[in-house]
């Protein structure tokens, strides 16, 4: 674990499909649902949630990083759109009891 | 109080239990230590004396199994067996169960159970080139047998593929005595050196151990069963029953023990599979008649917080442990971290016989390695034939009524899963990478070339679950020797075999009495037909509703072909070829598909055998083979002579052909049609070459009978059926897919 | 002609592409491992099949960026021959070096079976030596092989003729059969516009001996290597 | 599309591995972001994301059918743990709008 610069946070980044992509595996669970019985589901879509735990001076800084890493690796810009979240705000320590190593 | 004294609470009868020791056990424990062992040490003792790592209920009977042969380099005891396969060159090979955990996650389940046998072959210092499956699941209209099956199908390919290993062939098979409790068998071979076999053996006093591959979490200890008060609930929480695989760790794993091995660092090296890290040190110990010494505080942990009992037992997958040439751990080092993998020190070989583990320098566990391995408890468990056992074979003909549309029964038949094209199955399963592929999944057995030879390897998993419940001995027998049959179709001598024994309970002396005979029945098919075992695993406890499973012995046998070009298929090729039958066709109805599919009735005798005349036919086929007359070689097994012959029409990857069949037995028209009569293979031929044919099966002497002719759009047998090939292969190859969709 | 196989953890065909370069079609071949810098030398770069850092991400996604990638790209700038196979074209796609992506097959299942694929362009030096609508029989093995561009890009390659190959049955015909993955338009194979960078989801290396079923494979690389002696005598000349 | 019953909403449903659960993509991308400098990152975990449109009497019916659905099908119960959200609560109409089919 790095040392805490501040501003640690945990991020919930979420991937999905842009509109327009096909999405065959919504279009499954979708189709599974209304075998189960849920008839009442609809535009079934799925993507990705990643959580990531950060360590920055500033929350500024850590959204722009962020936002790099989903625009560099995280998405495919061709296909997929990006969002995140701040789980919540609290200092150095909360973060590092959460995180794993 | 230390940090190590901590986590070992008081032992109580109940953690005993828990452990899954009787109180004799204990005792014996107790005996064996001098003194009672602490919370640690009982959990060493309780992985170790299990059924699964110590064999004690069947370790007596496989004794029995024949072990030897010409081309046996390393026979059971090792992490997998080894067979000689000429030119320098050796083929590793094990099966092994993963049905519990398949069961409970059958993705994850499946997936960990072909890590697992992919280490145990490259543990030996063999590249893993091909991989089977046998798997057995519920009634197909069971609720859960279509998540079981497609996660399981999924993981195995999961993981195979992206190790790149091709998975070549396999068995899939659903009865509802597997409702609750399916089986998972996953086999790997690979080929080594003959001058370049590892094993697990820890050498040399003072020679490092070395942990390598990913890091310990608490995945798998057997305590999460445990209601100990050793933990809290929040601690219970924390430790899933369910491992994940990561088939990316285990790829660089294999890839840096090979470049390992091509060093001249390495000692001994084994998986930490089962029991994990206790298990893998203590056999390696044993073998090498010293004893070990670990700090448990250097192993590489993913978890915050894990006792020394839970690394000791952790079965965190992808990992291994070595014992390196005492100054070349730098090397070792390097070549893991080249591979961004974990390489540490984390024990050392010691003289003495002592299994001792350390966390912070405090002493938490001291146990002659002994104690743990040779002098484990062995049983001789009472076995006695159930009472039922009579009903079940009873079997009276006349009582059953022939049905009037043979035609229909075959279409029923082809279209019922056990059947059914598995090709659902197979193209999930990369067949193709090292392009080595000569003969992909759908054959009788599956072949690949030798790289730089112009030898081939043919593989084939087979074992009928149906002939073992109503006679166990004797579907021993026929598991064998449908397997060699298999391998002969495709003009391969077998060199040896593993097997994986699924059974229920030890404890009931019914399933001791299906054991005992079916590993008596297996005896007498490898010595009957020359095949030795070298290389198994006993999976007991497989019990569904309280009952247990029929007894399932899985039989993988590899043979080697001299000329991989001369290598068969099962389908008809040319129009105009002969259809000849080799071995006799009697009137048997008995155990077979055709009575549980049409009649509800799984009933009677399995099929009769007589390993001379099995023996006689194989040998017509391989050497017919040789000679280059055979076109196409397909055994009969389930669904008898119709189904096997529209497997030779419709089975191949082109397209289909017709035949037209005639048969002149006495007998009835079912029996003859859909009766399982072991010991034969129908292969067509040029005509040309009939003489040549029966100079083999005369020599041989093995029957032979020409039964028809290839050609045309139908398959026809005379006078009762008429189908057009294009139909049954459409029933026939969309099955499973139409079922599951 | 001197060929790179480049090795990423994870890569699994590497061994196959190398084999068939060296022992059938008689080539000097080298590994390039992931970590290393590029040598310029090369007159064609493979990037093998396989899983790179387990597919995790997305296939392709990370291998994207191991180092050996910046002389990939630096190379193929110079009009160098970049061949991906399967998860290398995945690679390639993610790289930016070729055009759209490779999604889940419509199945959402691996698949892996023969199938049938029909030449579409002769004038790239992956396929001179083939002839325009000629049928090859090649092995797929992927679960994530579904081509997928804007309609905007999808135009774009049709106009430059960047389409090489797309999935027919034996006949040569399209249909959803004989489409393994759910790809837009049939696609089983593009290059890039400067049509020095080539992408495949099919398998050329598993399909180069008789008795391995099919050694139409070798169509693609002999036209590779035809094309180098064509650059090598230019460059001489030149 | 089924008829408006009053409450349609978009759901968002996060699935996650549970803790202790080897996360082999979450580690993969942590080391992928670490090589690419993004050192402040750790504990990345990887999920699954998925939206559903749900039209329906009450929001409680909605919960708890959702609450159903994770547990039946959307969700591995053995491995998994979920959670979820309403993304705004508007009349059927607006849903109507989001969903695909
Ligand atoms: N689980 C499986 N995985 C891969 N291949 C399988 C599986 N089950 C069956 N197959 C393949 O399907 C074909 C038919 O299987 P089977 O009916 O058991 O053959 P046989 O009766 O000759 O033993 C074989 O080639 C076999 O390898
Ligand atoms: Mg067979």
């Amino acid at each position: 674990m790095q040392l805490g610069l501040g501003f640690a946070v945990r991020f919930k980044i979420f991937i999905s499909l842009k509109e327009g992509v096909l999405d065959p595996q919504g279009k499954a669970v979708e189709r599974s649902l209304h075998s189960l019985g849920y008839q009442e589901v609809q535009g079934v879509r799925m993507g990705k949630y990643i959580e990531v735990n950060l360590d920055l001076a500033s929350r500024q800084e850590a959204e722009a990083r962020i936002r790099e890493m989903c625009e560099r690796l995280l998405a495919n810009p061709v296909i997929e759109d990006y969002r995140f979240e701040i789980e919540d705000e609290k200092p150095s320590a909360a973060s590092k009891n959460r995180a794993e190593s | 109080m230390s940090q190590a004294e901590r986590s070992q609470p008081l032992l109580t009868p109940e953690i005993i239990a828990s452990h899954g020791l009787s109180e004799e056990e204990y005792q014996k424990i107790v005996k064996a230590l001098g003194r009672e062992p602490n919370y640690t040490e009982l959990g060493v003792f309780s992985v170790m004396w299990s059924e699964h790592c110590s064999y004690k209920s069947s370790k007596r009977l496989l004794k029995l199994l024949p072990t030897e042969g010409p081309a046996v380099l390393q026979g059971p005891g090792e992490n997998a067996g080894i067979v000689d396969i000429g030119g320098g060159l050796a083929a590793v090979f094990k099966i092994e169960s993963h049905n519990h955990p398949s069961f409970i996650e059958p993705y994850q389940g499946a997936a960990t159970g072909v890590g697992g046998i992919l280490r145990d072959v490259f543990t030996m210092g063999a590249r893993p080139i091909a991989s089977l499956n046998s798997l057995r699941f519920g009634a197909f209209d069971h609720p859960r047998t279509r998540y079981l099956l497609c996660g399981v199908v999924a993981g195995i390919g999961g993981y195979g593929n992206c190790v790149g290993v091709p998975t070549l062939g396999g068995e899939l098979f659903f009865d509802e005595c597997y409702n609750s409790n399916i089986l998972v068998n996953a086999f790997t071979l690979g080929i080594a050196k003959k001058k370049r076999i590892f094993r697990g053996r820890a050498k040399g006093i003072g020679n490092p151990l070395i942990y390598v591959g990913a890091k310990t979490g608490r995945d798998g200890i057997h305590g999460a069963t445990m209601a100990s008060e050793a933990f809290s609930d929040e601690a219970e929480k924390r430790r899933p029953t369910v491992q994940v695989g990561d088939p990316f760790t285990e790829k660089l794993l294999l890839e840096a023990c090979l470049e390992l091995m091509d060093k001249d660092c390495l000692v001994g090296i084994q998986d930490m599979g089962a029991a994990g890290l206790t298990s893998s040190a203590a056999e390696m110990a044993a073998r090498g008649g010293t004893g070990v010494e670990f700090e448990l505080s250097l192993v590489p942990l993913r978890e915050k917080g894990m006792t020394p009992y839970e690394i000791l037992l952790s079965e965190s997958q992808e990992r291994m442990l070595l014992v390196a040439k005492k100054g070349s751990e730098e090397e070792v080092k390097s070549i893991f971290n080249r591979w961004d993998l974990d390489a540490v020190v984390v024990g050392r070989v010691t003289r003495g016989g002592l299994f001792r583990a350390l966390f912070h320098g405090q002493e938490v566990v001291r146990i002659p390695i002994e104690a743990l391995t040779s002098a484990a408890p062995v049983y001789s468990r009472p076995a006695e034939r159930p009472e039922g056992h009579d009903e079940a074979q009873k079997l009276d003909l006349r009582k059953i009524q022939e049905p009037d549309d043979l035609g229909a029964v075959l279409k029923q038949l082809l279209d019922s899963p056990n059947i059914a094209s598995k090709e659902w199955v197979y193209r999930q399963y990369d067949h193709f990478v090292r392009s080595n592929t000569v003969v992909a999944p759908g054959a009788d057995a599956a072949v690949i070339r030798i790289k730089g030879t112009d030898k081939g390897l043919a593989l084939t998993a087979d074992g009928n679950s149906r002939y073992c419940y109503l006679d166990p001995y004797v579907g021993g027998v026929l598991a064998v020797a449908e397997a060699a049959r298999n391998l002969a179709c495709v003009g391969a001598h077998p060199l040896g075999l593993s097997d994986c024994l699924n059974f229920g309970s030890p404890e009931k002396p019914e399933v001791m009495w299906q054991f005992s005979q079916v590993v008596q029945g297996m005896r007498d098919g490898c010595v009957g037909l020359g095949v030795p075992v070298v290389s198994g695993n006993v999976s007991f406890y497989n019990e569904t509703d309280g009952r247990p499973i029929h007894p399932t012995p899985v039989v993988a046998m590899v043979g080697l072909l001299p000329k991989v070009a001369r290598c068969v298929t099962p389908w008809f090729k040319t129009a105009g070829d002969l259809v000849v039958l080799l071995g006799r066709t009697r009137e048997e109805l008995g155990a077979s598909e055709y009575l549980r599919v049409v009649h509800g009735l799984v009933k009677g005798t399995p099929p009769w055998i007589d390993l001379a005349s099995e023996r006689a036919v194989q040998q017509c086929c391989l050497r017919a083979i040789e000679r280059g007359i055979v076109r196409s070689a397909h055994d009969v097994s389930e669904g008898g002579l119709a189904v096997a012959l529209a497997e030779c029409c419709i089975g191949g990857p082109e397209k289909a052909l017709g035949a037209r069949i005639e048969t002149h037995e006495m007998m009835r028209a079912d029996a003859l049609l859909f009766g399982e009569s072991q010991s034969r293979i129908i292969v067509s031929i040029k005509e040309r070459d009939l003489g040549r044919l029966r100079e083999i099966t005369g020599k041989e002497g093995a029957p032979l009978r020409v039964i028809g002719v290839v050609g045309g759009t139908r398959l026809i047998i005379q006078p009762v059926i008429q189908a057009p090939v294009d139909e049954l292969k459409s029933i026939w190859s969309s099955s499973l897919e139409r079922r599951l969709k | 002609m001197r060929w790179g196989v480049i090795v990423f953890p994870g890569s699994c065909d590497d061994q196959d592409v190398y084999d068939c370069l060296k022992h059938v079609l008689g080539q000097k071949v080298e590994f390039v491992w992931h970590r290393d810098n590029l040598q310029a030398d090369f007159d064609c770069l493979v990037l093998p099949g396989g899983f790179s850092y387990g597919d995790y991400l997305r296939a392709g996604a990370v291998a994207r960026f191991s180092p050996i990638m910046r002389g990939v790209v630096e190379y193929a700038s110079r009009g160098g021959l970049v061949v991906g196979i399967c998860n290398g074209f995945q690679i390639l796609c993610e790289a930016g070096l070729l055009p759209g992506v490779l999604t889940r097959n419509a199945s959402l299942q691996f698949v892996c079976r023969h199938v049938y694929l029909r030449l579409e362009e002769t004038d790239t030096p992956f396929t001179c030596a083939g002839k325009k609508g000629q049928v090859l029989k090649l092995p797929v093995k992927h679960g994530e092989g579904c081509y997928y561009a804007d309609p905007t890009t999808l135009e774009r390659l049709r106009q430059n003729r960047q389409i090489l190959f797309r999935y027919v049955d034996a006949k040569g015909r399209t249909s959803a059969a004989a489409n393994p993955n759910g790809s837009l338009d049939d696609i089983a194979g593009v290059c890039n516009e400067g049509r020095n960078v080539f992408g495949m989801m099919p398998h050329p290396e598993d399909a180069t001996e008789k008795i391995l079923g099919s050694d139409d494979g070798l169509k693609i690389f002999s036209s590779i290597a035809a094309a180098g002696k064509e650059r090598e005598k230019g460059a001489r000349v030149g």
